[in-house]
């Protein structure tokens, strides 16, 4: 158990590194999505350990799956968006609501 | 009955007036004079009247009894006279009518001016009758107001300022009196105003408490009398008030102080009063000594008689000082009285050089007893009678406060305001030798004519009751002093 | 008849009236009316005299009082006794010859019945004043006496010398009256009444303390050196003579002034109870009769010549009064009481004879300077001769009035020897000026001609009243010849009375002392074996001395009149600055305090109201960093508030900072993190350019 | 203080701790190293292509964990999902968007605070893992709900996870399922009008 939740968190972070300091919009998703995966890896590790009588984690990591799809698809649709307008979609130039 | 027909009459009066057309200023005029001679007519009557059946009893005579006004605060509608009132009543109805007389030289808004002359003869009448505090401060602030119009609109160069002068330090004293009224009403328990009643509650006060009421009574008082440091606006108010107004001022108003202190301030403080009455006999002294060398320095006619008031009411103050005595407070009402006939013929005469010359210098006249030979020997006469020649009210006033005050007070105090005589007479002298004696300059005073006939009809009745007061003054201490007597026990209680 | 004498008082004020409410136009009438008026009086006085001579007793009317308070009563009443009765007699005899004297002298006046009213005026408040039974009464008469002397002193009022005259008379004798005024009011504190017999009864059985007594009888006595110019209060009088000669004649020689010396001789019982005011009395009269006589020997002026020999005569017979009570308050016998009044009526006659005579001259020539007269014997056949008695009579001629009572006021003196010597001397000085005039007038040659050429005599309505008080001058004092029984010792006393008896010595030494004035004034003015200029350059300080009045207008100018006047100004300057300036300050106060409230109001309220809105606005500018535009930005932000936030849930135990400061840490902080955020982003950006 | 003194503690007691357990389960540290690794390397590389790759690698790994956590289902539909679906969306929107061959250094920026902020993110969550050992609420099936100390039991699953899940599914979790339905068919619209080519 605490080995998955150590490594679950790991990924974690790695996923926040990513979406903190990646300069490619897509690149940053993909941290997100790897968030999510870690997020997954928790509920399933708690499914099994803390609460096998009911399969509540695992199908609550289901709806994050497809929550995560359906955003993932949206996102992209906006950096196609941006891509199509600014021709660059590295996050340092979208700042128009600069002070 | 009597007594709120004296109120009333007068603002009937003004009421009538005011509804006059503007233009006929004669009509105005006569009008005025006629509804005051019926004041005038009544206070007499009510002289004799109380002298022939009510001047044996000290009681209040003519009482018009409680009828309640405000009854929840036990504000009541009560008038009554008694032997200090009545001479006061006549002699203010007598001086309304003479000014309204002398007021013929005004040229200007007849109309106003009238009525608020006899808006003033009823706030003076009714001062003089009240026996109820609230209805007294109604009539002592319904005074003030027409006669800071009066001063204001019809006065003399700095009138404004003299007007506003005269308001404010009058209306500053009343507000002392009032805080004290309302001392005197909470204290009491019934809650009552009643001037008698208070009278016998102001004893049992405690001794501090009569010391407030006492002060704050005496400032309100002693600024309309006016006591030496609160004089100062007398000589601005007369200098700059027309004639009528100056008379009227002089004649009744400087009285209202005096009469107040005699009816409410004395009997209702005996304790305060027992302690304070030295201090009070040296504001006299002062008064005396100082309004009598003022005046010897003064260029202006009026100003040198506004100063002598102040000196005259010097005495007046002095005798009240003798609490115990009854001579010094006969002596106190009769130098009230003969002062008010006096100075308001002074006044008058003044106004009728006034209304010739239109100067008041006194260095510009000289030798005018060549010329207006008839004015000369009025204004002798009047001269004589301020410095208290025998013979005259001022003498009587003046030897009664001297016996009173020197058996009651400190006699090298009394020692002192006895040299007020000679300087009385020195500034009167001098004023009579620079304007009437001396060669006559033809060139500059040719055109002066003598004194006509309104203006003798103003100024004899003064001189006739000036001398029938100074030869015979019997009845009218008959009249008084049982109230007198009665007066002296409650306040050396 | 005494008990209608009150009559002899009102009828000249019953011809006052009708003058001036009726008469005033017609001017012969109205004086042969007043003379008619004043006639009667006489004669009643003459009766009342003849009656009380008859029985002993005083006799009193029944007073009426004025004012009735309780146990003060101002009453007005009657008293009869024979000093009275000679008074009204004096009174209203030299009064109708003045009054005869006056038709011819004011002939061609323009105020001519105005006179006559006025004089008729002053005898009623003279008789009044004589008449009168209480302390009250006199007074009125004594204060009305002074206005008719003002009156009648500024009756030229033109002048202004007249009209300073008047004011200065009236001031003067008021000064007086101030003591008489607290000698009034001590009596009637101490004896509650002013009746004259109640008032004497009260001192004489000792009721009063007797220092009281000594300052009640000096009051009393203050009336007296006013009004009859006595050695403080003197120098109204000279000055008194720019009044028309009728008024000098009775008004400032026989009557008014002798008002003091009968007021004296009246209230004597108050003098007698105390030995020092009596000393007091006689120490003045002596003074101001010595100094009124140095100052006349050198004047040029003939009225004040007999002003000042009136000023000494008067000096004597307040000495003589005085010595007496002195004498009586030590239980000595003295004739004062008796050559006091005596010397009262012979010297009213022969004064008032002097001045109508001096009057007449003056009416003759039209100028008083004796040195521009001279020789007008020859012009002046009734008016010479006359004068001439009256000097005899005032230098103590044997046989004349004036010698017999001079002698009794000498023989009072004989228990001190001072006032002796100095009576003598006053009696020589007196025989010399009065001679000294009569020879600069009538005697030796005309100094002025022109005057001289015109000189002529007066009128017959001038001259009769001359002889007959010439006739007066001579035989009045003979009433007092020793040897007379009923004499006016007899008559006229004070206690048990004096009966006069010839002293040989006394008439002899003081006949010898008159006489040698007399011949040292000829001797000067008509042999002019000595010069009288020599002997003015010898005693040159002296003579400038007595040239100006002993200074003493100077004197009472510099010290009275003029600090008064200065201090009254200076009053008036200090009512004007201090007390209206309290008034205006209290003014200018109320109205700064109310600019001091509008500035608060303005500064401090409204400042805080905007103080808020600029805060707002500064903290705006700062929070806006914090907004960069750039998402990870906001991110990193919030990765790091979650890990503050666990942080402090497990630390938040331990920090225990209270409620207020957490807040103030948390402002800061953010405040802090924007400033910081706005440095970060601005590298970000760096970096994001150079790359472009 | 005592906070420190579990660290130094834990410290010490560490290498014989990661002996014991890479003996006893090998298969789960093959895979979670293999999913750690690529996802650092999605992280980090400049390439985007590249990191798109790994993240597919990465996620295969993490379908692997679920397999070993008896969720076969969910392994399945991850496979399906993420890697079928998401990651080569991932891939067409690179292709779309970015000019891969470009010599842009699509490097990270500022690194070093953020590199510290997870890093403090990740120690912080292990050590709480470790030392406060997870009070769990345990719901015992009496319903009754004792707090008590987690106590890391083996538990096993019931074998056949997909027909449960078919059942949790259809019976309590039918409103979920329905919403998430309707939301992939909003997300499907919005995505298709959002890239739709705009007409002039």
């Amino acid at each position: 158990m605490v080995a998955y939740l150590s490594v679950a968190a790991v990924l974690f972070s790695l996923g926040l590194f990513g979406v903190l300091t990646r300069r490619n919009i897509i690149g940053i998703l993909m941290s997100l999505e790897l968030m999510f995966n870690a997020v997954n890896i928790n509920l399933v590790a708690f499914n099994k350990f803390v609460w096998p009588g009911e399969l509540t984690g695992q199908l609550f990591s289901l709806f994050i799956i497809v929550v995560a799809a359906a955003e993932a698809v949206v996102g992209l649709a906006i950096v196609l968006l941006l891509y199509r307008n600014w021709q660059d979609i590295t996050n340092d130039n979208i700042n128009v609501l600069k002070w | 009955m009597i007594l709120s027909s004296l109120i009333f009459i007068p603002i009937i009066g003004m009421i009538i007036v005011m509804l006059l057309p503007k233009e006929k200023e004669d009509l105005i005029r006569y009008t005025a004079v006629g509804i005051s001679i019926i004041p005038m007519l009544v206070s007499f009557w009510l002289t004799y009247d109380y002298f022939v059946n009510f001047s044996g009893s000290a009681a209040m005579a003519y009482m018009e009894g409680p009828f309640s006004w405000i009854p929840s605060l036990n504000v009541n509608y009560h008038l009554g006279v008694d032997g200090i009132s009545v001479p006061m009543l006549a002699l203010t109805g007598l001086l309304t009518t003479i000014s309204l007389i002398a007021s013929f030289s005004i040229k200007f808004r007849i109309k106003e001016y009238s009525a608020f002359f006899l808006l003033l003869e009823a706030g003076m009448m009714g001062v003089f009758v009240a026996l109820d505090f609230f209805l007294f401060y109604v009539f002592w602030e319904i005074m003030l107001v027409p006669m800071y119009f009066l001063i204001g609109v019809w006065g003399g160069p700095r009138k404004e300022y003299a007007a506003i002068k005269f308001f404010l330090y009058t209306l500053f004293g009343s507000i002392f009196m009032l805080v004290a009224i309302l001392i005197m009403y909470f204290t009491s328990d019934p809650h009552t105003l009643n001037m008698l009643e208070l009278i016998e509650h102001g004893g049992t006060l405690s001794y501090t408490l009569q010391m407030v009421c006492f002060i704050f009574f005496f400032i309100a008082f002693a600024i309309k009398v006016p006591v030496w440091p609160f004089h100062t606006w007398l000589p601005d108010a007369h200098v700059q008030a027309p004639t009528a107004v100056s008379v009227i001022l002089a004649a009744v108003l400087l009285k209202m102080g005096t009469y107040a202190m005699l009816r409410i301030n004395w009997p209702m403080f005996p304790d305060a009063l027992h302690s304070l009455s030295f201090w009070i006999a040296l504001l006299g002294v002062i008064g005396i000594i100082y309004g009598a060398l003022v005046s010897l320095a003064q260029k202006d006619l009026k100003k040198l008689v506004a100063y002598s008031s102040v000196s005259h009411m010097g005495y007046c103050m002095l005798a009240l000082a003798a609490y115990s005595s009854t001579t010094a407070m006969a002596g106190v009402m009769f130098q009230m009285i003969s002062h008010g006939l006096i100075t308001g013929a002074l006044f008058l005469m003044v106004g009728v050089l006034y209304d010739r010359a239109h100067t008041r210098e006194i260095a510009a006249f000289g030798g005018l007893g060549a010329k207006l030979p008839v004015y000369t020997a009025l204004m002798l006469m009047f001269s004589m009678a301020a410095l208290g020649l025998p013979g005259m009210s001022g003498f009587v006033a003046e030897f009664m406060i001297f016996v009173g005050a020197f058996s009651q007070l400190n006699q090298y105090l009394v020692g002192i305001s006895v040299l007020g005589v000679v300087l009385g007479a020195a500034y009167m002298l001098r004023m009579f030798q620079n304007v009437f004696l001396g060669e006559f300059n033809m060139a500059k005073w040719g055109h002066l004519t003598d004194i006509n006939g309104r203006e003798l009809l103003m100024v004899v009745p003064l001189a006739v009751l000036t001398l029938a007061v100074g030869i015979y003054p019997k009845p009218l201490t008959d009249l008084m002093s049982a109230t007198l007597e009665n007066l002296v026990q409650i306040m050396s209680r | 008849m005494t008990e209608h004498a009150y009559l002899i008082v009102l009828l000249p004020l019953f011809s006052f009236l009708t003058i001036v409410f009726a008469l005033r136009w017609k001017e012969q009438v109205s004086a042969v009316f007043s003379v008619g008026m004043i006639a009667t009086s006489l004669i009643m006085s003459i009766m009342v005299l003849i009656e009380t001579l008859g029985h002993q007793g005083d006799y009193y009317a029944a007073a009426f009082s004025i004012v009735e308070l309780g146990a003060f009563k101002l009453q007005l009443g009657m008293l009869i006794d024979p000093l009275t009765a000679m008074m009204l007699v004096v009174v209203t005899s030299i009064g109708t010859c003045v009054e005869i004297y006056s038709i011819g002298y004011m002939k061609d006046d323009p105020r001519f019945s105005r006179f006559f009213a006025y004089l008729s005026l002053f005898l009623f408040s003279m008789l009044g004043l004589v008449i009168s039974d209480n302390f009250f009464m006199t007074f009125i008469f004594w204060e009305l006496v002074g206005l008719t002397s003002y009156l009648l002193i500024g009756f030229w009022f033109e002048k202004k010398s007249a009209a300073d005259a008047c004011k200065k008379a009236f001031l003067t004798t008021r000064v007086g009256d101030l003591g008489f005024i607290v000698g009034l009011l001590m009596i009637m504190y101490y004896c509650g009444t002013f009746n004259y017999a109640e008032v004497f009864t009260m001192i004489g059985a000792g009721a009063v303390p007797s220092g009281i007594v000594t300052i009640l009888a000096i009051g009393v006595f203050c009336g007296a050196v006013g009004k009859s110019a006595q050695f403080p209060l003197h120098a109204w009088l000279p000055d008194a003579m720019e009044g028309p000669t009728p008024v000098s004649a009775i008004v400032h020689s026989a009557t008014m002034v002798a008002a003091g010396v009968y007021l004296v001789a009246r209230t004597m019982s108050i003098f007698i109870a105390s030995a020092e005011a009596s000393m007091v009395v006689a120490v003045i009269g002596i003074a101001t009769s010595l100094m009124a006589a140095t100052i006349a020997l050198v004047q040029v002026d003939i009225k004040r010549i007999l002003a000042y020999s009136t000023i000494s005569q008067l000096g004597y017979m307040i000495m003589a009064l005085g010595l007496y009570g002195v004498d009586t308050a030590n239980g000595h016998h003295s004739p004062g009481f008796y050559a006091g009044t005596f010397h009262l009526m012979t010297h009213a006659f022969f004064k008032s004879l002097l001045f109508m005579g001096a009057g007449s001259v003056i009416h003759a020539v039209h100028t008083n300077d004796i040195m521009e007269m001279g020789g007008l014997w020859k012009k002046m056949k009734y008016t010479a001769p006359v004068f001439l008695i009256g000097s005899l009579s005032i230098a103590g001629f044997p046989l004349t009035s004036g010698f017999f009572s001079k002698d009794e006021i000498v023989a009072t003196t004989f228990g001190h020897p001072v006032f002796t010597v100095l009576t003598l001397l006053i009696a020589f000085m007196t025989a010399f000026y009065m001679w000294r005039l009569c020879f600069l007038t009538f005697f030796g040659e005309p100094r002025v001609a022109h005057r001289y050429e015109h000189a002529h005599e007066s009128p017959n309505t001038m001259t009769y009243p001359l002889f007959f008080l010439a006739f007066m001058a001579i035989f009045a004092g003979w009433t007092g010849i020793p040897a007379l029984k009923h004499g006016f010792a007899s008559f006229v006393a004070h206690g048990e009375g004096y009966v006069p008896h010839a002293d040989w010595v006394n008439y002899i030494v003081s006949s010898i002392v008159g006489l040698s004035g007399i011949g040292l004034a000829y001797l000067m003015y008509i042999k002019k074996s000595i010069s009288a200029d020599k002997i003015a350059e010898k005693f040159k300080p002296l003579y400038n001395l007595f040239w100006n009045k002993w200074y003493f207008d100077e004197i009472y100018q510099a010290a009275i009149i003029d600090p008064i006047m200065t201090f009254g100004r200076w009053m008036w300057t200090f009512d004007g600055k201090i007390i209206d300036g309290a008034v205006n300050g209290m003014a200018t106060l109320t109205m700064w305090w109310a600019d001091v409230k509008m500035w608060i109001d303005k500064w401090i309220i409204d400042g805080a109201v905007n103080g808020a809105g600029f805060i707002v606005r500064m903290a705006g500018s700062v929070l806006k960093y914090l907004q960069t535009g750039r998402m990870q930005f906001y991110l990193i932000l919030s990765m790091i508030l979650v890990i503050v936030m666990i942080l402090l849930k497990f630390e938040i135990a331990h920090i225990n900072i209270e409620w207020p400061s957490m807040t103030v840490i948390f402002i800061i902080a953010v405040l802090a993190l924007s400033i910081a955020s706005r440095f970060v982003s601005e590298d970000a950006n760096q970096e994001s350019e150079n790359e472009k | 203080m005592e906070f420190f003194d579990k660290i130094i503690e834990l410290i010490v007691a560490a290498p014989g701790i990661i002996f014991t357990e890479l003996s006893t389960r090998p298969v789960f540290w093959l895979l979670s190293m293999m999913m750690l690794v690529s996802g650092f390397l999605v992280v980090t590389l400049k390439n985007i292509f590249h990191s798109a790759i790994y993240l597919i690698l990465c996620l295969f790994s993490v379908a692997g964990l679920f397999i070993l956590l008896q969720a076969e289902f969910l392994a399945a539909a991850q496979v399906l999902i993420y890697v079928g679906a998401v990651a080569i969306l991932m891939i067409f929107a690179i292709m779309l968007s970015t000019n891969v061959s470009g010599n842009k250094r699509m490097t990270t920026q500022n690194g070093l605070p953020v590199s510290i902020i997870s890093a403090v993110f990740a120690l912080g969550t292990i050590s709480f893992i470790i030392m406060t050992k997870l009070n769990v609420v345990i719901k015992n099936p009496e319903g009754v709900i004792t707090k008590g100390l987690w106590i890391g039991s083996k538990g096993e699953l019931p074998l056949d996870n997909i027909m449960l899940i078919g059942k949790y599914i259809m019976t309590e979790y039918m409103l979920p399922f329905e919403v998430v339905s309707v939301l992939l068919l909003a997300s499907m619209i919005g995505a298709i009008a959002l890239a739709r080519k705009e007409r002039s």
